[in-house]
């Protein structure tokens, strides 16, 4: 009995909670399977058919995803025997986790965070650059060439979206003066949302989210018909159920940084007050933060059954050429914007 | 230990009789009907089942028809490459006997390649008549455990009785 | 635009290239193999591997008497049942000396146009899923279902229809037939229009086609190149007005050439050959004669309940003799246009029940040149878009 | 290239009643000769290489059918190219370097007659593996179709489960 309590106790200590329920682990697991299953449904209606559905026909093949990881659970997993085995183990595990570590600096209320910190935003950011570092080293230990064109592709990328991804966001701090995420939606409820403040930044971010994660029409990493699956075309089972969660995971925990950055956070939760502190403060900005976020994350997702992919250089070219220009852009539009608030604060 | 076993079996059925997805291996002309399968007018997908790209990350191998002997390499390298539990459906009359090519002396017959299955008669079949066995190939693993039988094998009694028997 | 350098120029290959494999088992190939080289992301050398489809109809064909061959040139691309099988009937009454009656034509022709319509919607969604367009391609073969199913009403079967007869066709055109196709043409019209909206209109689709696999005129005469392939680089070349067979020296139609020669050509080569397809069922449909679906000289053979199913049902039933036929020795090609390009048929009889030698060569075969040499200078995440919009049909190329 | 020499080429040939192609019977030195000629005169692609075999006479003969694109003139639409070939070891000149679209075609006839092809850049086989047909080439008449017959063994026709 007491090893219970006190287990539900350690469950229940904020930063463990925060963690491993919510926003962590379980959290994103489940909104894993809803954003799949709800990817395949949504282009399953625009392609005049039904997508998933008698798995579980009256939640409309919500169950699909769940069966869909029960089978990688329970399938073999190969490693080839050519393959460099620890990197090979350890580089998609060590990239769905670490692509969902930036959440310890995301705060879901200014009550409710994992570990208080006062350079949140720069902790989260540099937290996201680490997983494409993996997804090479997984193409590479793959020890197979469709594997090392698709890293040296991821490779080539990440540098052309990094750059436009973290100028966009240094540009929207300089506009807001703080490396906190707390005081940054503090401000946004003050002013307004930074979407409105920078829309050029809020822009670039959009699509360097949308090259990070390899949505549509980025998908080049795993792009079929020319790299099969790109760096993780040698895992099966679970392994592979875990790469193809990484990109997912990642593009939750960007969208949850813009929406902290650009879309006010939990802006309207103020407005609410029940006098209950749980609610008040954790519940409500936290579902608000949430509920932006998978809003995000779905119109990102749509955009798979509109486009097709791009060719890599194509992609470079838009990256380097144009988004990045307009990243820097951005940069000056925030000195004008920070001129101005500066004047009126 | 049984009586925790057969809940997980049985789950462990369900959820791959639901995600059977197919490997992009043509083989032959009943290719047509197999893309056909998977477009608007019949959608398998709405049985959980999606092609996809590779043999490492895919479960299901459909032979549209013919097997050259040329291609009964590439059948039996996709097949082995394959993570268990693994099925196969035999599509078309082709993959029965030869079907129209009978004697031809290009062709073997795939069930000599891999074990199959399910076989669907017809040249080419209907695509109906592949998302029925889809469907029924779905029953089957259901029913007769064709899944979980050697995950947790050791758990199970078919596993013991094959332990006993040899 | 610019065209990059061809390869069929030469040009000096680096020692350290990577060698892909690519295929059978391959999201980007179909049933064939291709060993590409790169040098970096350019390809510098395709090597076309053929032949995991060869089904050996050539020399089934020798061992199987006349009629019996349908069924198996038909498998070369069950996708385009009618108009690959034309070709052999062209030949086989040339041999024969016999010309079907009027109305078969104009049936053999309507049926031809459809299946090339199917043909064409199917070619659509393969390059459409090439591209990373998912929707393309479940539009495209949602829509080809339209085809397929009016073919089925006339023919019996979805896609391998085993229609015509030396010397007539099966069947006669079903009441209601030509409502039904007046429905599917408004229907496919419509549509076409919303494919230009999301596909052919698409800036990210654009991109990917435009100036890419660029085929010039001289290159396709060069290597004879057949097909939308060939009319799309500038050479108007259509059996169908060269060497018209059935129906169509009596209907109008217009044959689409483009001179770019690129991918996004090649395209919209066949949307407007679409629409020429439909043009041509529309006038046949009007223009039919009525009379008999069969030639006369099988015709005297029905015994009394054959020509009542032929009165009653319009379904021409096989006589025993057509079975077992006996074309007097000699030699006869025949020309037929596919969806893909032109079929050549020749054979050989030496007057016995089978044929001495039938040979067919198909489009897809004498496209494969293309990968050979259209593909290198250009890069890996080209391949798709060109292999896709070339159209090829690796069973048809290995028969 | 003189209209006269032209017109000695396709006089060399006679029209076959039954299809309309122009017919030219050669010997394996004129082949490429003829090819060449008929290039100029603007057949400008080879349709198809192939063979027919006669094991009585003991000969294989080559027919090389080459068109062209575009015909608007009375020209015979398709020439056939017939060159007897020894049977034993069947050799022709190759026909890559008049019409590069000939490439293909070759290696097919190689893989399904024997015929090799001097000159040919790549001689291989194309459809068939050299390890499942070594020096077996199927088109022949003397490889007979091999009679298979159903496949059965006790037990086969029941319900398994």
């Amino acid at each position: 009995m007491g090893v219970i309590a006190t287990l539900i106790d350690l469950l229940m200590w904020p930063p463990v909670f925060y963690l491993v329920i919510f926003p962590g682990f379980i959290f994103t697991f489940v909104l894993l399977i809803i954003l799949i299953w709800a990817e395949r449904k949504v282009a399953g209606r625009i392609q005049m058919r039904y997508g998933p559905l008698e798995i579980s026909p009256r939640l409309a093949g919500a169950l699909q995803l769940v069966a869909d990881l029960l089978r990688y659970l329970t399938q073999e997993i190969i490693i080839p025997r050519r393959a460099d085995r620890f990197p090979y183990f350890i580089a998609p595990i060590a990239a769905f986790v670490l692509g969902m570590l930036p959440i310890v600096a995301i705060p879901f209320s200014p009550h409710y965070y994992p570990i208080p910190m006062n350079d949140s935003i720069l902790i989260a950011a540099a937290l996201t650059t680490i997983p494409p570092l993996l997804t090479i080293l997984a193409g590479w230990a793959s020890n197979n060439k469709f594997s090392v064109i698709g890293g040296a592709r991821e490779s080539y990328l990440t540098a052309a979206y990094e750059a436009v991804i973290l100028i966009s966001i240094a540009s929207i701090v300089l506009a807001y003066s703080t490396l906190d995420f707390t005081k940054a939606v503090m401000l946004q409820e003050q002013i307004t949302w930074g979407i409105l403040l920078n829309p050029i930044a809020a822009l670039a971010m959009l699509v360097g989210i949308m090259m990070a994660t390899s949505r549509f029409p980025f998908e080049i990493v795993e792009a079929e018909p020319e790299v099969v699956m790109g760096p993780y075309t040698e895992y099966s089972g679970i392994m592979y159920g875990l790469c193809m969660g990484i990109s997912y995971v990642r593009m939750f925990v960007y969208n949850l940084i813009f929406t902290l950055l650009f879309l006010g956070g939990w802006h309207p939760a103020g407005l609410i007050s029940t006098g209950s502190f749980v609610v008040d403060s954790i519940l409500v900005p936290g579902a608000i933060v949430a509920t932006k976020a998978i809003v995000l994350s779905l119109v990102m997702v749509f955009a798979r059954s509109v486009y097709g992919r791009y060719r890599i250089d194509q992609a470079l070219a838009a990256g380097w050429g144009f988004w990045f220009v307009i990243a820097l852009l951005s940069l000056v539009v925030s000195i004008g914007v920070k001129a101005i608030i500066g004047w009126r604060a | 230990m049984e009586s925790l076993a057969k809940p997980i079996k049985k789950i462990v059925d369900w959820a791959t009789s639901f995600s059977l997805w197919p490997v992009h291996l043509m083989t032959a002309c009943c290719g047509c009907e197999l893309a056909v399968t998977y477009a608007p007018r019949l959608d398998t997908e709405r049985l959980g089942s999606l092609p996809f790209t590779h043999a490492r990350n895919t479960n299901t191998v459909i032979i549209e028809g013919a097997v050259t002997k040329k291609m009964a390499r590439a059948l039996k390298v996709t097949y082995e490459q394959m993570p268990h539990p693994k099925f196969v459906i035999g599509m078309g009359a082709c993959a029965i006997d030869g079907g129209l090519f009978y004697n031809s002396y290009n062709l073997v017959k795939p069930w000599k390649v891999v074990p199959i299955n399910n076989y669907i008669p017809g040249c080419p079949p209907r695509p109906e008549a592949l998302t029925q066995a889809v469907y029924a190939l779905q029953k089957e693993i259901r029913e007769k455990e064709l899944a979980s039988y050697k995950f947790l094998g050791f758990l199970s009694r078919r596993g013991k009785k094959e332990k006993e028997s040899s | 635009m610019t065209i990059p350098a061809q390869a069929i120029t030469t040009r000096r290959i680096a020692k350290d290239v990577l060698e892909l494999h690519v295929g059978p088992q391959h999201p980007g190939s179909g049933h064939m193999r291709f060993v590409i080289r790169l040098d970096g992301d350019i390809m510098v050398e395709v090597d076309p591997d053929i032949g995991f489809v060869h089904r050996t109809m050539e020399k089934l064909a020798e061992n199987r008497e006349w009629l019996k061959a349908q069924p198996l040139f038909e498998r070369m691309a069950i996708l385009d049942a009618a108009n690959v099988t034309i070709g052999y009937f062209l030949a086989l009454e040339k041999l024969l000396d016999i010309e079907p009656p009027p109305r078969a034509k104009y049936i053999r022709t309507i049926l031809c146009e459809i299946s090339r319509i199917a043909s064409h919607l199917y070619g659509f969604g393969i390059l459409g899923i090439f591209l990373g367009h998912s929707t393309a391609y479940m539009w495209f073969f949602g829509d080809r279902e339209v085809f397929i199913e009016l073919a089925e009403r006339l023919t019996g079967q979805r896609l391998t229809y085993s229609f015509f007869l030396p010397g007539g066709v099966r069947r006669d055109i079903p009441t209601g037939f030509k409502d039904d196709f007046e429905k599917a043409a408004r229907y496919i019209e419509k549509r076409l229009k919303e494919y230009e909206a999301i596909f052919m209109n698409n800036p990210v689709i654009r991109v990917r086609v435009e100036g890419v696999g660029v085929l010039t005129k001289d290159m396709a005469v060069r290597l004879g190149v057949v097909g939308p392939n060939a009319r799309a680089s500038g050479v108007k070349h259509d059996i169908r007005v060269e060497e018209p067979y059935d129906a169509y020296p009596e209907l109008d139609f217009e044959v689409p050439v483009y001179k770019e020669g690129d991918a996004l050509a090649r395209f919209l080569q066949r949307v407007d050959e679409i629409r020429e397809s439909l043009k041509i069922i529309r006038q046949a449909l009007k223009a039919m004669p009525n009379g008999p679906i069969i030639h006369e000289r099988y015709l005297r053979m029905y015994t009394k309940v054959m020509k009542e199913v032929l009165e009653t049902q319009g379904r021409a039933k096989i006589p025993a003799a057509m079975i077992n036929l006996r074309p007097p020795a000699g030699e006869a090609y025949a020309r037929a246009e596919a969806a893909r390009g032109e079929y050549f048929y020749y054979l050989v009889s030496n007057g016995g029940t089978k044929p001495y030698r039938a040979r067919v060569v198909s489009p897809s075969f004498r496209n494969v040149l293309l990968f050979k040499y259209l593909m290198p200078g250009y890069r890996l995440a080209d391949f798709p878009a060109i292999y896709g919009s070339l159209d090829y049909f690796p069973p048809e190329a290995d028969r | 290239m003189t209209a006269s020499k032209a017109s000695e080429v396709l006089s060399r040939g006679t029209i076959r009643g039954k299809d309309g192609a122009l017919v030219i019977n050669t010997t394996v030195e004129e082949l490429v000769n003829v090819a060449r000629e008929l290039k100029e005169l603007g057949y400008t692609h080879v349709v198809s290489i192939t063979a027919i075999d006669y094991p009585q006479e003991n000969k294989i003969v080559l027919v090389v059918h080459a068109s062209l694109y575009e015909a608007s003139d009375d020209r015979p639409k398709v020439v056939e190219i017939r060159t007897e070939l020894n049977r034993e070891s069947p050799v022709a000149p190759t026909l890559t370097g008049v019409w590069p679209s000939a490439e293909f075609q070759e290696r097919e006839a190689y893989d399904h007659f024997g015929i090799v092809f001097d000159g040919h850049p790549d001689l291989r086989r194309v459809l068939l593996l050299e390890e499942d047909f070594k020096g077996v080439y199927p088109l022949r008449k003397d490889f007979v179709v091999p009679e298979e017959g159903i496949e059965y063994k006790e037990g086969w026709g029941e319900l398994r489960g």
